[in-house]
């Protein structure tokens, strides 16, 4: 077996000497700042639309609102917008299974 | 395949036969290729090994057509479950209890019984729940399998071609006394059916019934009354004072050993008192009936008292507690009646004794009565019980011998 | 051995200028020695689970009670199984043989993280320690099987809060090696060691490191919901507060269907090892073989409820778990056409870790398949919970798992100790636990169709002489398993000295002297051809 | 052996340490759904329970807390130590105060005797008692990583101090910083599911 070098994001020298700085990016205090107030937007938003009973979309709505702040947790204060393509693959991958676990489970307990 | 003409026992085994069939057939061609290769390819016959690494359409080959297969043994699966799950119109409703570890059958009408006793050509759907842990109902006959699971109904079905009698037993792990949480299915006729459903338990049951069948009444009495042999009246477990053939004298007690000595070789230890006249059971009555005879005899033989006993088995009480003094998961009944009985009640000890209040409410909500010391708060509540159903319990119990301090 | 042994001691003699002694391997760093101290543990674990098994099997020699009452043989198969899963099997090959391995066999002086790395071997010996705690404390040992389903594990007053303490730990153990090794295998990388150049047995061990990481903490949880249950009255799953028992099941199998493959994984990569070295032939169709590890990882988590057909739970979800267990056997189908196939024209050398190969695959085989006729719907309502499933899962993961076992311990012996056992011997206990294995297992089988249930401690006078033979086969197992362990003990003392590589392997870890020294490579390798390229390769010695 | 100063490594380990977290929770969010899928009028009425004012001061004092954090750590890298280490010293702080809150929350229900099998709880129609029953599990759970979360940041704190963690080698900050913002996004979905999903 002679493998054809497939270029990896690490490069065919993936050595620990590798490191592309992705990580030593300094977000801007500014983009931290709105990231900030988004999030309380958004909070805002939350508590403020249970006055509205949208019946069963209310469960929607609000796992909506929380998927959007979890997005803006994960992509600006964990750096996850300014990581290499490995990470991001893991942690889609990692989202995917627990979506996966809960999504099959109801075809259990949604037909019983 | 064959449209609608397959019972659920024969698309079962269809589908078995099927997943067996290919199996065999690719391990065989698995492990024959597999010798012959290290034969043929052998370093003394192919010295040179060929450097290749791989052939596509091979690979693409041995990918797609067993996924083609794998469905189709998809499908047989799933057809044999549809069997198992489709009830048939106007099937005989039978409710099904599993608790720890006994089975309880409940009849249309409100028959129950520890045994599954179903009309033959007759589908049958069990209705089953389980009062303490999971279960499961497991008939290898007809091929299904379901838990009983607290809390929740399940339910199976099936229809029974033949008369005869097809083990039952539980499937999924339940503690202590798993392995013995067996009981049978009785297929019998649909007029045989009839009459059992319709009939109410003589009292004493078989093993009575055959007393007298064999003429043993004629000399034992049942009542205490002194006859040619010794009263049958709580003969079970009581001090015996016998005369060996070579006139040694001993003080035995009336086990089962002792009893089923007493049927094959009467003579062998004589009662004191009474002549060598009785004549032995071998060869005369057969196996079973011996059998019915002495557990009637131990268990069963207070007039008024079979009730109990029959009830006790029903409910499953037998298969924690024990009449003869051992110790399942329960205390044992035998001489428990006015037995002092040390109970942790809210953390604390108390001595209670067991006399009729007791056992009542014992019975019908155990843990209410807080806990024997010593054993672990597991009886299920029994709480459907009559006061005249717990009324016969406690008599039985009584049979079974008072304390001796 | 060598003359220069005094300037590049080997792994197990002390650093120069270090007094050695216990700590230099309790506390060490060095990926080989943790590996050996999982290797030995997982043995001696291993030893244990084996006399488990054995008694199990003297009980069931005939109906009725023959050694032990039904509370000790309750205690004794769910012994028999934690120690077996949790203690043996989950760790193995990975914990043992993939940290003694997998850094050499990607050109890198140890793992990522190496505190990490002895820290959950710790976290080993503390559920391990905690396991057998739960046995003398508390009101008995567990009775629950190694599944601890409730309601029962619930309201039994065994000692079930000490033994899912010990599980827990033993899932953090594991998820550690397996975080451990997916970074490494990312980051420390030789260059040139491409990921179409790294052997099989990393690639295996890299899926097998993401089931660790994303399955077991579904674990964690789950067992610390039955002591929740327990300890706090927190009713979750008691119907009685509005719990359902039924999700337990769930969360249980989450985890427990990912991690049989936890299991065969690694042992599957030793397989591709093996093979092509004795051929001396680059393994057929490595990128689909690498693939379908991955391929196993995922689908491999999609399939659990396949262990719940008759629990209670929707017709429409067997349905899906049936279909998806069937998608699952496919990359395994896969593995082995590669395997048969590398075997064609090649220029075979029969060796000890060559045969354990071939068994693995005859003996995986049965189980597998077997596993089709569980997967299927219909079939599984009458082989759930009986000795059907016990044979299954004793062929896949013993047959498998074990034999793989057996053939990595005979394959690397001669790197780790530098010595050769007595191959004559060898092939011969090969072929005793082979025999015996089938005179055990395989009647198990056939009582299990015939209705045997599994976790019986008495049985039907019906099922008595497949019982009986199965017992018989446990005795010939034994020999040929204390023949092996025997044959292995006296080669570390007494074998042959071999060279660094004695079955002529294109790996890495066949280029470092054996036993390796401390520090695996003297300068960086650079890797400039594949993993299975024998031209120019030769044994020496 | 080689210093191994590998940021990239470290951080994968990090996150694939946070994925263990996930699944962690992940099991909890499977029993939720199951739970409101089969009960979601007992949910309805046992989350009015539940204080909606506790709940949101807490959401703003964690998102807050992680800002905190997030600008700890653009602070270290650009070089500014002394603030790094305040930032670091304040989510600590918000993290106390987000314990306070949870303490009183807790104690005025347990006050009214609904805790985890006790009697007025198990008086309760049975979907209710789930919901309390997941509530503390959940809530607790958190509670803990909390905890955990405050104490690994005080030792980062610490390391920054004696001068392990700077401006050059911070990746443990960076990663304490990480855990801390999944102690966040874990109680960012378990806010609307306990206190407005009702
Ligand atoms: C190493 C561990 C291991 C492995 C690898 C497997 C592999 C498989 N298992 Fe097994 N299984 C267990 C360990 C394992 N299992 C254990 C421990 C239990 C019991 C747990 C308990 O209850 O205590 C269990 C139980 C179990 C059940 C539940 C049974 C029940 O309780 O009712 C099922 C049901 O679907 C199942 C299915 C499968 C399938 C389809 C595979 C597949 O992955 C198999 C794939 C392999 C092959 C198919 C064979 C090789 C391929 C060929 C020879 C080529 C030809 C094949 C085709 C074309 C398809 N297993
Ligand atoms: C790696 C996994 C593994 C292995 C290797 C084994 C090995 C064996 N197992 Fe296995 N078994 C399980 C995993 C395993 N088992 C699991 C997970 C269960 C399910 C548990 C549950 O239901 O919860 C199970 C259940 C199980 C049962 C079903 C019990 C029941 O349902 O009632 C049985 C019954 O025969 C059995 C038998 C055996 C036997 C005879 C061996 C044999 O291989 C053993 C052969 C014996 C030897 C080779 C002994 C040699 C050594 C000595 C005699 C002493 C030497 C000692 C020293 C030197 C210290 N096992
Ligand atoms: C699952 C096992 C189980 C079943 C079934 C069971 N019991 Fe019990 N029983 C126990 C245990 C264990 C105890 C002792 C602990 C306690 O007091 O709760 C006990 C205690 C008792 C006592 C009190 C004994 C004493 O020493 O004071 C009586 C009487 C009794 N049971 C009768 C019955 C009857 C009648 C039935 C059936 C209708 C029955 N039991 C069914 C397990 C069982
Ligand atoms: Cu009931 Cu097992
Ligand atoms: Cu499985």
């Amino acid at each position: 077996m002679t493998g054809h070098d497939i270029k990896y994001d690490t490069g065919p020298d993936a050595g620990p000497d590798a490191v592309h700085d992705a990580g030593h990016h300094a977000v801007p205090v500014r983009t931290n700042m709105l990231v900030w107030a988004a999030l309380m937007l958004l909070t805002a938003i939350t508590v403020g639309v249970t006055s509205f009973d949208f019946g069963f979309l209310n469960v929607v709505v609000a796992l909506s609102v929380a998927t959007t702040k979890a997005g803006l947790v994960i992509l600006w204060f964990m750096h996850l917008r300014y990581e290499g393509r490995v990470i991001r693959l893991m942690v889609f991958t990692a989202f995917v299974i627990l979506a996966i676990a809960i999504g099959l489970t109801f075809f259990d307990v949604a037909y019983r | 395949m064959y449209p609608q003409s397959l019972t659920p026992v024969q698309q079962v085994d269809l589908a078995f036969t099927i997943i067996f069939g290919f199996s065999v057939f690719v391990l065989l061609a698995i492990t024959a290729a597999m010798l012959w290769f290290v034969w043929r390819y052998h370093e003394s016959r192919h010295p040179v090994p060929a450097q290749f690494s791989g052939n596509v359409p091979a690979e693409i080959a041995w990918t797609v057509i067993p996924s083609i297969i794998v469905m189709g043994l998809f499908y047989y699966g799933w057809e044999g479950y549809k069997a198992l799950r489709t009830v048939p119109e106007g099937a005989m409703e039978v409710k099904v209890t599993a608790r720890m570890w006994s089975w309880v059958f409940e009849y249309p009408g409100g028959k129950r019984g520890s045994v599954l006793v179903v009309p033959v050509d007759t589908p049958v759907k069990l209705n089953m729940t389980s009062t303490d842990v999971i279960h499961s109902l497991f008939v290898p006959a007809f091929r299904i399998k379901m838990d009983t699971v607290p809390g929740m109904e399940t339910y199976a079905w099936f229809k029974a071609d033949r008369p005869g009698e097809y083990d039952l037993l539980c499937a999924e792990y339940c503690g202590l006394k798993h392995a013995n949480m067996i009981t049978t299915v009785k297929v019998v006729d649909k007029a045989a059916f009839d009459a059992w459903l319709a009939s109410a338990d003589a009292p004493g049951g078989k093993g009575r019934a055959l007393m007298e069948t064999y003429g043993c009444t004629s000399c034992h009495s049942l009542d205490g009354t002194p006859g040619v042999g010794p009263t049958f009246k709580d003969l079970y477990g009581a001090e015996r004072e016998v005369a060996l053939p070579d006139g040694t004298r001993r003080k035995v007690f009336a086990d089962e050993g002792y009893l089923r000595r007493a049927f094959t070789d009467p003579n062998g230890e004589l009662v004191v008192g009474y002549d060598p006249i009785m004549p032995s059971t071998e060869g005369m009555v057969p196996r079973e009936d011996m059998e019915q005879m002495l557990a009637w005899l131990m268990h069963g033989n207070e007039v008024g008292r079979e009730e109990g006993r029959r009830l006790m088995e029903a409910e499953g009480c037998i298969s924690c507690h024990s009449t003869d003094g051992s110790i399942i998961a329960g205390p044992t009944l035998k001489g428990l009646w006015n037995a002092p009985t040390t109970v942790l009640r809210d953390g604390r000890e108390q001595q209670v004794t067991a006399d009729e209040a007791y056992l009542r409410a014992k019975i019908a909500n155990a843990q209410t009565q807080g806990t024997v010391k010593g054993f672990d708060p597991m009886m299920p509540p029994y709480e459907h019980l009559t006061p005249e159903q717990l009324g016969s319990m406690v008599e039985y119990i009584k049979s079974l011998g008072r304390h001796a301090h | 051995m060598s003359a220069d042994a005094h300037d590049h001691p080997n792994f197990f003699q002390p650093l120069p200028g270090t007094k050695g002694g216990i700590a230099s391997w309790i506390f060490s760093t060095d990926h080989k020695r943790i590996g050996m101290l999982y290797l030995y543990c997982i043995v001696a674990m291993f030893l244990v689970g084996l006399t488990l098994g054995f008694l199990i099997r003297l009980e069931l020699i005939a109906p009725g009670r023959t050694i032990m009452g039904p509370q000790t043989y309750n205690a004794l198969f769910t012994l028999h199984g934690v120690v077996m899963i949790f203690l043996v099997v989950i760790p193995s090959i990975p914990a043992a043989f993939g940290n003694i391995f997998l850094p050499i066999q990607i050109g890198a002086e140890d793992v990522s993280f190496p505190r990490l790395n002895i820290f959950s071997w710790w976290l080993y010996v503390i559920g391990a320690v905690l396991a057998v705690v739960s046995l003398v404390t508390g009101k008995g040992a567990p009775d629950t099987g190694w599944t601890f389903y409730v309601p029962f594990s619930a309201v039994t007053t065994t000692n079930v809060d000490v033994a899912v303490v010990a599980v827990f730990i033993l899932g953090f153990s594991s998820i550690l090696t397996g975080l451990n090794f997916i970074t490494t295998l990312h980051r420390l990388r030789a260059p040139g060691m491409t990921w179409t150049r790294l052997p099989l047995f990393c690639w295996s061990l890299y899926a097998t490191g993401w089931i660790q990481v994303l399955a077991t903490p579904v674990l964690g949880i789950t067992v610390l919901l039955i002591f929740a249950e327990r300890v706090l009255g927190v009713g979750l799953f008691d119907p009685s507060r509005g719990g359902d028992p039924i999700l337990y099941q769930h969360l249980f199998w989450i985890y427990s269907h990912p991690a049989v493959y936890i299991m065969i994984l690694p042992a599957m990569g030793v397989i591709s090892e093996i093979l092509p070295v004795f051929a001396r032939k680059p393994i057929f169709g490595y990128k689909m073989i690498a693939f379908s590890s991955l391929a196993i990882a995922f689908a491999g988590s999609l399939v659990w409820a396949h262990h719940m057909f008759v629990s209670g739970m929707s017709d429409t979800a067997v349905m899906v778990f049936s279909f998806l267990t069937f998608v699952v056997a496919i990359p395994s189908a896969i593995k082995v056409f590669n395997w048969v196939s590398t075997l064609y024209k090649g220029s075979i050398r029969v060796e000890p870790p060559l045969w354990y190969a071939l068994a693995f695959i005859f003996l995986f085989s049965i189980g597998g398949l077997t596993g089709l006729v569980l997967g299927a719907a219909g079939t599984d309502v009458h082989v759930h919970d009986t000795y059907f499933v016990v044979a299954h899962f004793h062929y896949v993961i013993f047959g498998g798992l074990g034999f793989g076992l057996f053939g990595a311990m005979h394959y690397w012996f001669p790197k780790v100790y530098g010595r050769m056992y007595d191959k004559r011997i060898a092939n011969w206990s090969c072929l005793i636990a082979f025999v015996g294995f089938n005179i055990l297992y395989f009647p198990m089988f056939i009582i299990g169709l015939q209705g045997m249930p599994r976790r019986y401690y008495d049985y039907l006078p019906k099922y008595a002489e497949g019982h009986f033979l199965s017992t018989m086969g446990s005795w010939v197992l034994a020999a040929g398993l204390l023949l092996m362990f025997w044959n292995l003990w006296r080669g570390i003392r007494h074998g042959k000295p071999v060279g660094r590589n004695p079955w002529g392997a294109a790996t890495l870890e066949w280029m470092v002297p054996s036993p390796p020294p401390h520090h695996n490579f003297d300068a960086e390798p650079v890797v400039t051809h594949g993993p299975y390229d024998y031209t120019g390769v030769k044994p020496d010695a | 052996m080689h210093e191994h100063r590998d940021y990239e490594g470290a951080k994968i380990g990090m996150w694939l340490f946070l994925f263990t977290e996930v699944l962690l929770f992940g099991g909890l969010f499977l029993l939720y759904a199951v739970y409101l899928h089969r009960y979601p009028a007992e949910f309805h009425a046992a989350g009015k329970d539940l204080s909606r004012i506790f709940g949101t001061a807490n959401t703003i004092v964690l998102i807050t807390s992680s800002l905190c954090m997030a600008l700890a750590i653009s602070a270290l890298q650009r070089g500014k130590v002394v603030l790094s280490q305040r930032l670091v010293l304040l989510t600590v702080a918000m993290a106390g105060v987000f314990l306070v809150n949870k303490f009183f929350e807790w104690s005025a229900k347990i006050g009214h005797g609904i805790y985890p099998d006790s009697p007025a709880l198990l008086k309760l129609p049975p979907g209710e008692m789930v919901f309390f029953n997941l509530y503390y599990l959940m809530t607790g759970l958190h509670g803990i990583h909390v905890i955990i979360g405050g104490a690994v940041l005080m030792y980062g704190w610490h390391l920054m101090r004696v001068g392990r963690v700077t401006p050059e080698h911070f990746v443990f900050l960076e990663n304490g910083g990480l855990y801390w913002h999944l102690v966040d996004l874990v109680w960012i979905y378990l806010f609307p599911l306990f206190y407005l999903v009702v």
